[in-house]
């Protein structure tokens, strides 16, 4: 364990987001319980009231739940110089077994918080929240896994030794270990290439399609979870490198560090702007035929649809002008 | 314009203390006439107001406003259509301290987004209609009992509501300020709005321009008068 | 002027203070550079190991070298008689045994 | 007595590097800059001083290189990375000697592979001066084997990058 | 887009007007939000600042320290060792280092004596830091009485002061040269107070240093990266008790935050009836509130800051100085250079504003669920 500022940080932060998503999970169970939007009972008017709390907190949540992920990274990559062998975040997430579920698990609860965001969004669109049930049973998934992340960050922060010897980027994203990521790296590059350009068109495309005629939603959607996954993979199998100026430098988290002016927060909340808006458009398609939701569904769909497709857009460009003018040659 | 059928009202539903404060109440509301809800304190008149302009569920019942059934919409949508419905005039004006007299005439609109210099502009249009725009800018707390009533009418306007619902408009106004109040009233009859008013002032239910009268006691009507 | 925009405008001119403050803060650092170099300059000719934050106990002066076992060193737990051994926690020299050099 | 030894020793030392540097004197290490970059693998060799290698050709340039690795590469494939030169055109190869991060002459130096010591880019071939120090080497950080210039393969490069 | 922009503007307005008519409450908070904000990023600023000048400046340290120890304590180490040392492949060259503390009862502080490579001192000469010239008022040409260690006076002349530039390294040295530190000590010539070693590849020093360890097993040997470590963990050590007793600072702001958000007053419980009566909905009123917390946040988060900047690097962190200080007559003056980074700023962030939001969550919602038709009531 450590006492650092950035540590502290992320234990009260965490600590408050999940008594906040606990709170709101207890309300949100008394509303799968007791909603019923015909009555004009007290009980469910505090029922809807309470509903505007959840949002809020719900909201707040999910912002302080992405900063903490950024910081988290950070934190770990400023702690890399306590542990012999790690160069950057990397180092230190492998320093015990919770640094990287960690990671994950805050990346899930994030993207599922915004997707919650963008339901909550739509059902207070629909004069009679056709969604609620939707809304709330969704919230009691979320709130155990935030609660799981909560004590995995824990174990991770109070099971730090300096004395572990880790392993870093360098040897971790090889492709000469075992492993996802090595067995990604030792892909044939062209295949990657492939695979991240061709998913990339296609979800776009889809996209444009969805745009215009308001058909092939669940593909964009699929296709842009998929490509979210292809992306981050291509960004360890050959985008990565680019950046790096370095051709067997994998690593996924070096990007965030300064010498590379940070550019890799920038081009993880594009990915993950783009992705969670993108999921949100297939999340929204059973719900188009609502009677009260009719109206005003396909609207908000399109906005999430623009916002994914720029965002992929710009991560895409970005890559692209790196590869091209990276002053590493392949 | 308002239909009202079989509305009741219960607080603290459950407990002890319960009280029934509206009874199966059945009313129409006619359009474009001046409708007086008399009977004395505690009659319901009040509840009856704030439910008929949306500002609160009935427990059971039904709402018809404008031919669309509203009675379980939630909050967020009744306050939509509340706040491009009706105009309200409180028995106390009920005016914000602090801010200015335009600021308060506009305060209804701030939700609506409308451009500013446009919303600025309507309600220095209002205050001029009601001889206030020396007083544009001053605070509430300056104005005279004249004024601030005034001040109140052009901020019920601001939204330009189709219903104008005023509660005890005149309990607290001299019978020369109250007879002003009720020729605003007839000027806003003759360009066709809704007036609903809870009232138990003779200068109010005796007024030429009352189209109607609705009595009422214990939460009940025992005189829905002439349509 | 709305309050809003003067909100806004408050809003804009600490953000620009704060960017201000890094880019002063840049310069700064950047500026004092040479002194920097003259410090470790001093370091490197002194052979010196440690700052001089602190000199009220001898361990306190050269906090990586202290004795192993200078009475109740600074540990959270002890009472020390130092004002300053209650701030500056253990070096961590002397909380790991050295594993790499054994 | 001990300072007499001491200045005999200074004077000694003192001859000899007069003589080395005299018989080295055909050797002109290029002068690195920041911008000098690896002609392999495009990384900035400057970041990493200790395992700067470089060949000089007889007409004044220079290649520099991030490891050793890179420079045999490069020297096995010069029709490829420099086309018009010829390992005849070669004047001298230089690479970081471990111990004392100096440059010494690559054809004279002894090269240990399959060692615990990584370079920028990975597995290396890690140059020491004398054979002694090779041996030192081998034992101290698990090395597998010591090669002469002669004997370094471009099938040995190649498991290098495995 | 352009509607809800304009509203969020026209909702700001209200709020501003609403904060300015309760200004005393709300002076009173952001005052006290500030000083938690001033006192969080003093305690980081200067944590981080030193943090980084000493990795700068130490990295000219020596590779390696080998100290001897008897029983677990540092001892004089035999000036052969440094020979056994010269022998391990990889080391550049082997110092012998002679220093030491002097107890002055005068001054009633420890000095560091020092004797320094390749500076001509006579036996009698010393060159003392500003911070002992400044207790002792001596300069340049005085003379300094010190007792040797079997208690007989000995004179030594002042031949210059360090410069005050590098105070922090240097306040409480005194540089001798090696036989008066001899003499002063009664240390014989064989001895050394320990070792230092220079290594050229950085990437051997811990290999060496085991092998040092391994041929004088009665040595330890305190690489570099050590130091630096060492420095890194105090540092955020020191920046951690502080964060953990300011802590209930902030704990008492949240609950008085808690407390102002939540005891809304009869006027304030009025003001968002009449505005939801008006047709503000729920939302708007808690979008009001939340531009509330912004504002009040926003304003106390740069103040703060930008006061903890200035306190730390333009008023030589005054309000610390007496914690850190302690007993220490020799605490030198010196003016730290400005690291910061956004990543400083972030923590204080959530430290701060986050669980300021959070603790005025409830409480804005409790005001904002206010029903409409209570003042109709009334």
């Amino acid at each position: 364990m450590f006492f650092n500022p950035g540590i502290i940080a992320l234990f009260i932060s965490s600590l408050l987001i999940s008594g906040m998503v606990l709170y709101a999970s207890f309300y949100g169970a008394l509303i799968l319980r007791y909603w019923d939007i015909k009555s004009g009972s007290e009980t469910q008017l505090n029922l809807e009231r309470r509903t505007y709390l959840i949002s809020t907190i719900i909201s707040y949540a999910c912002v302080f739940q992405l900063c903490s992920f950024f910081l988290f990274i950070y934190t770990a990559d400023t702690l890399h110089p306590f542990f012999t062998g790690a160069m950057c975040a990397v180092g230190s997430l492998n320093v015990n077994k919770w640094g990287f579920p960690t990671v994950i698990l805050k990346t899930i609860t994030f993207l599922l918080a915004g997707l919650w965001l963008i339901i909550n969004f739509t059902d207070n669109r629909g004069f009679d929240y056709p969604l609620i049930k939707v809304k709330y049973l969704l919230l009691l998934i979320i709130t155990p896994l935030i609660l799981a992340e909560t004590i995995m960050q824990s174990n991770y922060f109070l099971g730090l030794n300096p004395e572990v010897i880790t392993s870093c980027c360098g040897s971790l994203f090889t492709a000469d270990t075992k492993g996802v990521a090595s067995e990604i790296i030792s892909l044939p590059r062209s295949v990657m290439e492939i695979a991240f350009y061709g998913t990339m068109m296609g979800a776009l495309v889809l996209g444009a399609v969805f745009y215009r005629t308001g058909k092939m939603g669940y593909g964009f959607s699929a296709a842009i979870s998929v490509t979210f996954l292809i992306s981050i993979a291509s960004f360890i199998s050959f985008i990565s490198i680019y950046f790096y100026e370095l051709p067997t430098h994998h690593c996924p988290f070096c990007i965030l560090q300064k010498e590379y002016g940070y550019i890799g927060y920038f081009l993880y909340l594009l990915l993950l702007a783009g992705g969670l808006t993108g999921m949100g458009v297939g999340l929204l398609m059973p719900f188009r035929q609502m009677p009260s939701l009719k109206e005003t569904l396909p609207a908000i769909q399109k906005h999430l649809t623009l916002i994914s497709v720029i965002c992929y857009l710009s991560f895409t460009a970005i890559a692209t002008f790196q590869i091209i003018f990276s002053n590493l040659k392949m | 314009m308002i239909e009202l059928q079989n509305i009741r009202k219960v607080f603290n539903e459950g407990l002890s203390s319960e009280y029934i404060a509206l009874h199966d109440l059945t009313l129409a509301i006619a359009a474009h006439q001046v409708t007086v809800l008399k009977g004395p304190s505690g009659s319901g008149k009040t509840t009856l107001l704030s439910i008929l302009g949306c500002m609160a569920r009935p427990t059971a019942g039904r709402i018809v406003l404008a031919g669309r059934e509203i009675t379980s919409l939630p909050e967020r949508f009744l306050t939509d259509i509340r706040r491009q419905t009706f105009g309200f005039i409180f028995q106390h004006y009920n005016l914000l301290k602090g801010i200015s007299v335009i600021e308060n005439v506009m305060l209804p609109a701030y939700p609506q987004g409308e451009p500013f210099s446009l919303l600025k502009k309507q309600a220095a249009d209002l205050l001029k209609l009601f001889n206030l725009t020396h007083k544009a800018a001053a605070k509430v707390e300056w104005l005279s009992g004249g004024e601030a009533q005034r001040t109140a009418i052009a901020r019920a306007l601001v939204n330009q509501p189709e219903v104008i619902i005023a509660d005890e408009p005149t309990a607290h106004l001299d019978t020369r300020l109250s007879r002003e109040f009720m020729d605003i009233m007839r000027d806003f009859k003759a360009q066709g709005k809704t007036i609903l008013i809870a009232s138990h002032d003779p200068i109010v239910h005796e007024s030429e321009v009352v189209d109607r009268v609705v009595q009422m006691r214990d939460g009940r009507i025992i005189d829905a008068g002439v349509i | 002027m709305r309050k809003s925009d003067g909100f806004l405008l408050f809003i804009g001119g600490g953000i620009l203070l704060l960017a201000a403050i890094f880019i002063q803060a840049h310069f700064v650092t950047r500026a004092n550079l040479p002194l920097f170099q003259q410090k470790a300059e001093v370091v490197k000719s002194l052979g010196l190991t440690d700052l001089c934050l602190s000199t009220e106990a001898r361990y306190t002066r050269h906090l990586s070298q202290s004795d192993w076992h200078a009475a109740f060193q600074s540990h959270p737990l002890a009472l020390d008689h130092f004002p300053i051994g209650s701030i500056i926690g253990p070096p961590e020299t002397l909380t790991k045994p050295h594993d790499q050099i054994h | 007595m001990k300072s007499v030894r001491n200045l005999i020793l200074f004077i000694c030392l003192l001859l000899f590097t007069a003589g080395s540097l005299w018989g080295a004197a055909e050797i002109m290490p290029g002068k690195l800059t920041p911008t000098d970059k690896c002609p392999i693998c495009g990384m900035f060799v400057a970041k990493y001083p200790d395992f700067v290698a470089q060949i000089g050709f007889k007409d004044g340039t220079c290649a520099f290189f991030d490891g050793v690795k890179d420079l045999m590469k490069y020297y096995f494939d010069l029709a490829k990375y420099n086309p018009g030169k010829s390992t005849t055109d070669i004047a001298h190869i230089l690479v970081t000697d471990y111990y004392s991060t100096k440059l010494v002459d690559g054809f004279q130096a002894f090269y240990v592979i399959g060692s615990d010591v990584y370079g920028p880019m990975g597995k290396e071939l890690v140059p020491c001066q004398d054979e002694a120090a090779a041996k030192e080497f081998k034992v101290d950080h698990k090395g597998a084997a010591i090669l002469l210039f002669k004997n370094i393969t471009p099938e040995l490069i190649k498991t290098l990058d495995q | 887009m352009i509607k809800s922009i304009e509203k969020q503007r026209n909702i700001i307005d209200f709020t501003l007007s609403s904060l300015w008519r309760r200004k005393g409450k709300n002076l009173a908070l952001l005052v006290v939000y500030t000083l938690v904000v001033f006192s969080l990023g003093s305690v980081m600023f200067f944590t981080q600042a030193l943090k980084n000048e000493a990795a700068i400046i130490l990295r000219g340290a020596p590779e390696i320290i080998v100290q001897k120890l008897v029983a677990g304590r540092h001892e004089l180490i035999p000036m052969a060792s440094a020979q056994t040392i010269r022998a391990i492949r990889g080391v550049e060259a082997v110092k012998d280092r002679l220093w030491g503390y002097y107890y002055d009862p005068i001054g009633r502080a420890n000095y560091t004596l020092m004797v320094p490579e390749g500076m001509d001192l006579k036996e009698n000469e010393i060159i003392v830091g500003a911070g002992i010239s400044r207790v002792r008022q001596v300069f340049r040409g005085n003379a300094l009485l010190l007792r040797t260690y079997d208690g007989r006076p000995i004179s030594l002349f002042i031949k210059g002061i360090l410069s005050p530039e590098s105070e922090l390294l240097s306040s409480d040295l005194i540089l001798i040269s090696a036989t008066g530190f001899r003499r002063l000590f009664g240390v014989s010539g064989d001895d050394a107070t320990d070792l230092t070693v220079t290594v050229l590849n950085k990437k051997e020093i811990s290999t060496i240093a085991a092998k040092i360890v391994d041929k004088l097993p009665d040595a330890r040997a305190i690489t570099r990266d050590e130091i630096l470590r060492t420095y890194d963990a105090v540092f955020d050590w020191r920046a951690g008790i502080m964060i953990a007793i300011l802590a209930g600072a902030v704990l008492a702001f949240l609950i008085f935050a808690w407390d102002k958000a939540a005891g809304l007053s009869g006027e304030e419980r009025r003001e968002i009836g009449i505005l939801k009566a008006i047709g503000w909905e729920t939302a708007d009123i808690l979008q009001m509130k939340f531009w509330e917390g912004t504002i009040v946040s926003l304003s106390s988060f740069f103040l703060g800051v930008i006061l903890a900047y200035f306190h730390i690097f333009y008023a030589s962190a005054t309000l610390f100085e007496p914690v850190l200080k302690g007993w220490s007559i020799l605490y030198p003056e010196f003016r730290l250079t400005p690291f910061i980074s956004g990543y400083q700023i972030a923590i204080l962030f959530f430290f701060t504003v986050i669980p300021y939001t959070v603790a005025t969550i409830i409480p804005a919602w409790r005001a904002a669920t206010i029903d409409p038709d209570v003042i109709m009531r009334t």
